[in-house]
């Protein structure tokens, strides 16, 4: 299982806040799992339509789209920061 | 080992000064900022602002850049503390206190973390205005100046 | 118009914040800095320090570079509390206080301020040490540079 | 009637906080005040020794040895300020 979380407007156009998932077959980066999620939902697709405009951190530290992923990560979309 | 606090509640500005200086006889100076939300944003008016955060991670990152400092100014103490949730004009939002021997190092400091944390700490802005409208911020170029100042990534 | 006060009593860091943003909307960012008795001095240990003023002239001298500060940053308050009489390791001897719609003004008027006040401003210091030295202290020139920065004389 | 007012180790070594004293004839700039101070009063002179290390307002401003000064005035000496 992985945990996915989305923040900001990214889990407002996804309709979630969070998710666990089994980590889908073939799937080792997180560039593959927005694939994979787009693929599998349109609110994803939606979300997820403009990728430079999404940022991603794997375990808490930022991440790149060809960063490995395995079982057990936690693994957060969100907007470019802005800052407090 | 830098004090680093989220929460939607306030923070006192005098206790928390007086916390990380208390019974000490080797600070000289304290440097200090304190950010608070403004009605105006150019010519609109906000009626409110939400911000998020990512627990766990957003604490992190703060806790990091604030060793950073402390290592890097040779701090003899550090404090941030960051609001989150839905604020209203006038509330406070972010306090940073940064101690030391002298009053530069104190101050550098005090600018280095409020320039990090008011454009690369993860947070996410959503603001509401007077006329209705509502919309998350973008990240904005200036303030990625302001703090690649600092040499931070 | 800048608050200036000269006392011997202490201050109250949290109060003096309050008083200077409270009800207000249009403040973005509050710089602070807050200087102590400090009980080192390089290989001497300090066991007080005197602070003697002129009373009226330095009222007038700092409220004077406080309004510059408020012209030259757009300030939306500014406050300046300086302690005068013997003061012990560890005590408060000044804050500064300066209000503005942006961080980097508030910071920079901060710092203004208080490199003006620890080399310029019309006090004179005179310490007690552990071994039984007690003198006057000179102009320094390292801080002199500082305040130079800014431009004043 | 002039009002002077001593500070720091100018007021230790003067021995007195402030005097009030009528200007003397023929006395009508700092310098002037100060030359007739150390005549008079050994204290002074001892003050007023090594003139790079007093300083002068006039009036609670900064002034120069030859500013001038006129009944009324209040003139003090004291050492460069060394700040808060």
């Amino acid at each position: 299982m992985v945990r996915v979380l989305y923040f900001a407007w990214l889990r407002e156009r996804v309709g979630r806040a969070e998710e666990a998932l089994p980590l889908p077959a073939g799937v080792a980066t997180v560039g593959a799992l927005m694939a994979w999620l787009q693929e599998r939902d349109p609110a994803h697709a939606a979300a997820f339509a403009n990728s430079r405009l999404v940022r991603v951190a794997v375990n808490q530290e930022f991440a790149d789209p060809d960063a490995p992923i395995g079982d057990g990560d936690e693994i957060a979309f969100f907007p470019p920061v802005t800052g407090g | 080992m830098p004090l680093i606090r989220i929460q939607s509640e306030d923070f006192d500005v005098g206790a928390e000064f007086s916390a990380l200086v208390s019974g000490r006889a080797d600070i000289g100076g304290t440097g200090c900022f304190i950010g608070r939300v403004r009605e105006a944003d150019g010519s609109r008016r906000l009626t409110a602002m939400t911000l998020e955060h990512y627990p766990g991670m957003t604490e992190r990152a703060i806790g990091r850049l604030a060793a950073e400092a402390e290592t890097r100014w040779a701090l003899l103490g550090c404090t941030v503390m960051h609001r989150v949730g839905r604020l209203l004009p006038g509330d406070n939002i972010v306090l940073v206190l940064a101690a030391a021997r002298h009053r530069a190092a104190s101050l550098e400091a005090t600018g280095f973390l409020i320039d990090w944390l008011k454009t690369r700490a993860p947070f996410w802005k959503r603001e509401e205005f007077a006329d209705g409208a509502a919309e998350w911020v973008a990240a904005r170029a200036a303030d990625d100046a302001a703090a690649a100042r600092w040499g931070t990534g």
